[in-house]
């Protein structure tokens, strides 16, 4: 911020590591409005993140932040054990669809039962990034993956999970919305979601969680670009974005 | 008889697939093989390498640290494997991707154009099937023949089209090869 | 209107994703094939005038590779996507 | 402080706040439950973290978490629920944080009972979470016992930033015995280097079990041995009895050891030079003790609540030089002084041989018609 | 059949299927996810099930339900993911159903790394899960090996109602080998006695394994133990190489035991009179193939992918009476044969003395700025 | 029914084993009319049930089908496995509520998105009962029980799961209720919703779930008629009763 | 109407939890304090006339203790809960 | 000095407590003690039992087969601990709820009709301390003194008001145990 004219440059919160993810995947976007809204609330040197495994699994090596890396799936479950010992701390997962929807389902559902004060911010790619793009519990119907060689069969590969349309309905949950990151409009929304979702964990308004209709061009096997097309004319039909949960005292709130 | 060999370079230069033809033809002609990739967080990017291993007999470490036989086909493939090649073994490098010469002495750096070689035959890609071809003069207990027949049972069916031009790979880089023998003081 | 703006592209870490060329609504960014960063992509550039700093390429650029600038009328604080 | 009587369980959760205990997450399971129902009211009545996770899962990986902020933690919990932690559990090494964790030991395997048990040494001392890993195990064969190790437990894994387990079996959980409590530890907030709770005036830190590149892992592997092999030359702690002169030594851990006190007794009264040595480090585990007691020693006997696991161990420190036999009881059978008594008494008599698996004769024993302890002909039944 | 080039974690995959597999439930973990998507290709093909399970947990207890229906069902994971499975495969035990897992290891503890590792020995072995429980574990060495044993796995699965478990290493799993696929075997489902799959025209079946009572526990682990006797008796695989003359005995399993070969030989080249013995079945553990071998052998030499697990194993066969060396690579590091060449020279040259804990001298070598094969003074950096 | 005038008689699908449950605890209810329905199908010799660990460990004892017996939570993957080779057979997990919403959440709903053809039995009981009366994620707030001896503070200890209303978001779940155990006519209603289950299943509609509130005399310390009414007064309104989710299909479904 | 009913209460299972009593319409049920069942438990038994064999008590029994009869008027096939 | 004692009855009986107030009166005294309880599925009903070992030194086995000094309150337990009891070894049998008489005659049977007594003392519950102050009469180590000691620093002060009554139940039991006693042919 020392060049007057300046409109836009890297956040604070981040650190100079290149982060290791593919050409124009959107995790880089997630975690640069994360690194964003920290900046803006100024709690970069009070915060802990979680790290989960996944593509994720390095996201400790991007945020000027502490940082812990959980087991599979554990990362709500860590993040409980940080946010209880030090409740004055801003404490955040990140997490992929495989890690918060599959293996990790037990613990995001009673981390968000008991209200614990945690936000969460959740990455959609509808499959598994990180191991090579197998099936998530969030892949479309009919998709192709590596381990649905002939597209996800409902009848015997399950339907998907709306994530954010489930956990809504569990009284722990503050802050409940699902956001794309396909477009800047949707990037702009995204980021202020992401905001609201950190405000309601610092009033101790209960769980709160971003769900992130995310790319991964790689596995999709898609160019970048296509991808982004693809979150908007496929993804957003079958996880419809909007606020699934917002409770009263979070509604009063004005960032 | 037992021959290690490395092929390496970057991601998309065949060099997992030159390996198994290799592999493949050793296994034809009655040899046992190994064929290992190296594997793990790169894999998504950067460099590759794989290692065959040929022998007549069961083979042990399918790992070796300083084969007697690589190939390097681009500059940092040449590095680490210059520097690691056994006393006296043969590295085949893609010229056309170096910049530099061999720093030693005491190994056979036999230099191929093999991104030219493979141009002029009219497909790019087979510039890794110019770098086998090239191995081969190393490599005496593989013939030429082998590996075409490799090629022909293993090609996917759908590449069996490119097989003249994958024979002609082999041969030109063996052929050039040959050639830079010529010029190694014996 | 018309406001004159520019754009630097880190080499670090710009990947040549073009996911900014396609977002820019004044189609002034195109990946410079002259150029190779130290992780081997074509950096992003804008390839000619017209750039009015909107931003939008930096709110998309998934690698905040992108710092944006623009002509001073006033002093701006710096927004943020 | 006077001795009070104390139920193991409560003692174990007592002497835990006392300790310094700032947080419990935990999940019910018999025989420990009352460890998890004591501290739902101690420790909010101070102020502390207690939660009831969903799963042992949950708990030990909220334990992870806490860990990572430098303060003093622990779960507890009986045999499957153990089970359910050896990810966490190997996670939880690799990243080199301070945790504490107590087996109240069950019959198993699966569902198996809730009886007094101790099958699950291997799993503690072995490590049954996947790499290596080296992790301190005690085992308590009274209430005091309880209460001290627990203390020391905090302690070891903070001085080690290493798992300490306590491994127990329901009948001390569930014994009542005189014990005096430690008095109310003070809780100071130690600034660890390492612990990551948060960046304020300092460099940010990371905490994570994973080394992407081998030779980076390798050097971790090798740092954690490094500071086991300072564990196993400061920390091995037993017991001996009637070790003087002892010719047939006993060897049991928690409460096949107390009992074997009873039946040592018994056979000293007899006339017979028998000693019991019980290790309360079963790792580390007093292999040097046991070398040299080797030289003194006509014959081991270990006697467990399993089908011979620390046997093993024993095994390795007697390396052959005199028979060691076993004696267990397993599945949630404790024994009686007197079947131990017997194998003394046949030791003593019959000549034995150092056998490599002594187990083949104890389970020939077990199942045979007459010599078995079992009701008649329940040996060979399905 | 003729030899076909087969890629490790695939022909793990296909030999399944053609011994039978009816259904496998797994989760994907690097490096043996292509098992998954293998077998997610060609199960659905044949009409046979495939789930990829929500985790390990879930798929474990899959392969536990199909299991007590009698069918052939395997999972596979690697570290991480079979350490979740550990309360599952302690009930599987318990309940006496036959089921298959493979374990293709990394790189450990905690999240570790994805490259080759022999860190869950002990787990695989001693049994990560709680109680007492017997598993065969087969450690194959190439892609043929893992073929044989993967058809071997489901026979022995069902000869002896026990979990069997086939352990090996990425290196395995991704290697490319010459190798003979079985026929396919069509699937006859047996009529086990016990299975559970629907009560018609028969008493109905309860399969368990809770023994609330504690003797009949007890004899649940006795006669598990006792079938293990069998098991030890009739199931112990393992080969020898160079051994007829040799003095030095290096011992390895899966790849560290294959790059030892290479090894053995370079030495036997230069005349030193060493052979190489590999464990096939590392449960049941060839202790008494060793004990023989001990007659002949001036020192072992054991070399592993770990700190030294096998290593305990080895000792208790040798029982002290020749040195037992030890030469490890961990994290994810596979030795070279140079490496064990120099071991075995070392050893063939050098006096040494039968210690306790062959560990200590390894890791003084290790951690050594001199000696050791780390890169420069690694090994003392945190 | 050799009587003529018979009324009513204990059902066949019933073995002659007492059961070990408490005095007046309803799940010897929810045990008899199982074993109706499987009476009134004629499914009893193809049917094989999966016991939980709680106080229905020993369900086993009582049916006269194949039984298998769970770890702790995890009996819908158990079922899973089952179903999967045996599609044919009819096949029925048997869970309370620490079983099903607490350890087990992550595998009872991966067997709903999966939309697995099985029935599950759900005992709302609010507590674990087996283990002597902790608190579950179904206890009220306010509460007491051992594990949350000053009452359920939802604060620190979260709010109660409503398990069929979560469950009802998913795609796989065919049929998904809640019933009462506390008076003659729910328990009639909760008897046809179960045949509804079963019939659900049978007919491959899908995932099938009957949540039954039911009592705990012992460990809510009341005897078996209050703790009916406990159930009228206060569950009911906590746990309203109704049909979360019935699928077309299903809808047609006549019995 | 007032069918004429009876009940048998069985032994082995009725564990006397007074949930049939609560519930029976005609009040014509109570724990019989003469008798212990084997488990040790009072059972219960009807104590009066009235019982038309509605069946309640035997819907609400967690036991499934009891067996219902009524008087033949017509030949009935049993009815379940 | 050791003792074992084991006390066994039906679930509601107060066993457990009985054996609690043993087990302060001997740590009051200064001796070692150890209270086990049977436990299991059994615990929500029927019997139950505890075992408590008083000693002068450490003690090992907190669990007895056959105990010298035991009490039956209900028939079950006297079937079963008449059976275990060491030989010569004394069982306090609760008259009031058993039957029979002894079968064994190398033990002392002391019949003392625990619930009559309790019941003139005017508290039912007290059936239990009857028994333990019985046993007081094979238990020389421990005095009625110290077991009204216990009870006083023990029981939870919402039950001080039953202090009196209790010592009676003690009194009463010791005493008609005395009686039995004097009846033995020694
Ligand atoms: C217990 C365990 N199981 C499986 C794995 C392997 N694994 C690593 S990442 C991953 C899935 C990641 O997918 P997701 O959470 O969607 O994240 P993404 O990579 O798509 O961002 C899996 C299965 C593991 N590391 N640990
Ligand atoms: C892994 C594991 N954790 C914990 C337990 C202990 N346990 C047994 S039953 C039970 C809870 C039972 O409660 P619920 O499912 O509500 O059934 P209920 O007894 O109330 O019918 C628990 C925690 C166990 N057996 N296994
Ligand atoms: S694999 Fe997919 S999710 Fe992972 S970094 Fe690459 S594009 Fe992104
Ligand atoms: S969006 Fe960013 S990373 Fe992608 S090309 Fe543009 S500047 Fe480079
Ligand atoms: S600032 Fe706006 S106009 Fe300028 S390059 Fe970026 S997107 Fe285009
Ligand atoms: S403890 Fe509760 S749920 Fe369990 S049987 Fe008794 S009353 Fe029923
Ligand atoms: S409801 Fe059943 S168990 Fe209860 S008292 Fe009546 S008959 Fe007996
Ligand atoms: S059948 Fe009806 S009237 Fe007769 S006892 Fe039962 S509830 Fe009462
Ligand atoms: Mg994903
Ligand atoms: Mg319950």
């Amino acid at each position: 911020m020392t060049t007057p004219n300046l409109v836009y440059e890297r956040p604070e919160a981040f650190t100079d590591a290149p982060t290791h993810y593919c050409p124009g995947c959107t995790h880089g976007v997630a975690h640069r409005l994360v690194a964003e809204v920290l900046d803006e609330m100024k709690v970069t040197d009070r915060t802990i993140g979680v790290a989960p495994v996944g593509c994720a699994v390095f996201a400790y090596n991007y945020f000027d932040t502490d940082f812990v890396e959980a087991p599979h799936g554990r990362a709500p479950a860590m993040a409980t054990g940080i946010k209880r010992v030090l409740p004055d701390r801003v404490v955040f997962t990140y997490q992929g669809d495989g890690d918060l929807a599959s293996i990790g389902m037990g613990e995001i559902v009673h981390a968000a039962a008991r209200g614990e004060n945690l936000t969460v911010i959740f990455i959609n790619n509808a499959n598994y990034g990180m191991t090579g793009g197998q099936m998530a519990p969030t892949t479309l119907p009919g998709m192709k993956t590596t381990s649905s060689p002939n597209g996800r069969d409902v009848e015997t590969q399950g339907y998907p999970i709306k994530v954010s349309e489930m956990l809504s309905t569990l009284d722990g949950v503050g802050y409940c919305v699902r956001r794309s990151l396909h477009d800047p409009k949707n990037i702009r929304l995204a980021k202020k979601a992401i905001r609201m979702a950190f405000e309601t964990q610092v009033r101790g308004l209960g769980f709160s969680m971003v769900e992130l209709l995310s790319t991964c061009p790689t596995n999709w096997g898609m160019t970048p670009v296509n991808s982004l097309k693809f979150v908007e004319e496929h993804m957003i039909p079958a996880y419809p974005l909007g606020d699934y949960k917002v409770s009263d005292a979070i509604k009063q709130i004005k960032i | 008889m037992q021959k290690e060999i490395i092929i390496a370079g970057f991601g998309g230069q065949g060099v997992l697939f030159a390996g198994q033809v290799l592999a493949y033809a050793a296994m034809d002609t009655g040899k046992d093989v190994t064929w290992i990739p190296s594997y793990g967080p790169e894999m998504r990017g950067g460099t590759a390498n794989c290692t065959v291993v040929i022998a007549d007999r069961e083979i042990g470490s399918p790992l070796v640290k300083n084969p007697p036989l690589a190939i390097a086909l681009n500059l940092p493939s040449f590095d680490k494997y210059e520097e690691a090649l056994a006393p006296a073994g043969t590295l085949i490098v893609n010229q056309s991707m170096v910049d530099r010469q061999a720093r030693r002495a005491d190994i056979h750096a036999i230099f191929v154009p093999c991104n030219e070689i493979a141009e002029e035959i009219g497909d790019k890609k087979l510039m890794n099937m110019v770098a086998v071809g090239a191995m081969l003069t190393a490599l005496p207990e593989i013939k030429i023949e082998d590996l075409e027949k490799a090629l022909e049972a293993h090609l996917p069916t759908r590449h069996k089209h490119l097989l003249p031009k994958n024979y002609e790979a082999l041969k030109r880089g063996y052929a050039h090869a040959q050639k830079e023998w010529d010029k190694v003081p014996v | 209107m018309a406001v004159k703006g520019w754009i630097e592209v880190s080499d670090t870490y710009c990947k040549g994703c073009e996911i900014c060329i396609s977002a820019c609504p004044q189609a002034v960014i195109e990946l410079n094939m002259a150029q190779l960063t130290p992780k081997g992509y074509h950096p992003a550039h804008t390839f000619k005038d017209g750039c009015t700093g909107c931003a939008i390429c930096a709110v998309v650029c998934p690698d905040a590779a992108i710092t944006v600038y623009r002509e001073i009328t006033k002093v701006n604080t710096p927004v943020t996507a | 402080m006077p001795k009070e009587l104390w139920k193991g369980n409560e003692a174990i959760a007592e002497a835990a706040v006392r300790a310094g205990l700032e947080a419990y997450f935990g999940y019910p399971i018999t025989p420990q439950t009352e460890i998890l129902e004591y501290l739902s009211r101690r420790l909010p009545e101070l102020g502390r973290a207690f939660v009831q996770a969903e799963s042992e899962l949950g708990a030990i990986n909220m334990v992870y978490g806490a860990a990572c902020t430098g303060v003093r933690v622990m779960s507890s919990s009986s045999s499957p629920g153990v089970s359910l932690m050896m990810e966490g559990l190997s996670y939880i090494a690799g990243t080199e944080v301070p945790a504490v964790l107590v087996n109240v030991m069950r019959g198993g395997p699966g569902l198996g009972n809730i009886a007094p048990a101790q099958g699950d040494y291997y799993q503690a001392v072995r490590g049954g979470g996947h790499g290596d890993y080296p992790r301190i195990v005690l085992a308590p064969a009274s209430v005091q016992e309880a209460i001290d190790l627990m203390v020391l437990s905090f302690d070891l894994a903070e001085k080690y930033r290493m798992i300490t387990m306590m491994i127990l079996d329901g009948s001390v959980g569930q014994m009542m015995e005189p014990a005096e409590m430690p008095a109310m530890q003070e809780i100071r907030r130690k600034d660890f280097k390492w612990a990551t709770n948060g960046a304020m005036n300092r460099e940010r830190r990371i905490l994570s079990s994973i080394y992407i590149n081998p030779p980076d892992e390798e050097i971790t592997n090798l740092r954690l041995l490094s500071r086991w092999k300072e564990v196993q030359n400061n920390e091995v702690r037993y017991k001996e009895y009637f070790l003087d002169d002892a010719e047939i030594i006993v060897v049991g851990f928690g409460t096949a050891g107390r009992v074997a006190l009873s039946a040592v007794r018994e056979a000293r009264a007899q006339g017979i030079k028998v000693g019991l040595f019980r290790p309360i480090t079963v790792s580390p585990f007093p292999f040097e003790a046991l070398d040299q007691l080797t030289g003194q020693a006509r014959a081991f006997l270990v006697t467990e609540m399993n089908t011979g696991q620390m046997l093993d161990d024993v095994q390795l420190a007697v390396r052959g030089r005199v028979p060691v036999e076993f004696y267990g009881r397993t599945g949630g059978v404790v024994p009686f002084p007197d079947e131990i008594l017997n194998e003394i008494q046949r030791i003593n008599t019959a000549p034995i041989a150092a056998d490599s698996d002594p187990r083949n004769a104890w389970l020939m024993r077990m199942t045979a018609p007459h010599s078995s302890p079992l009701p008649e002909g329940e040996g060979a039944k399905r």
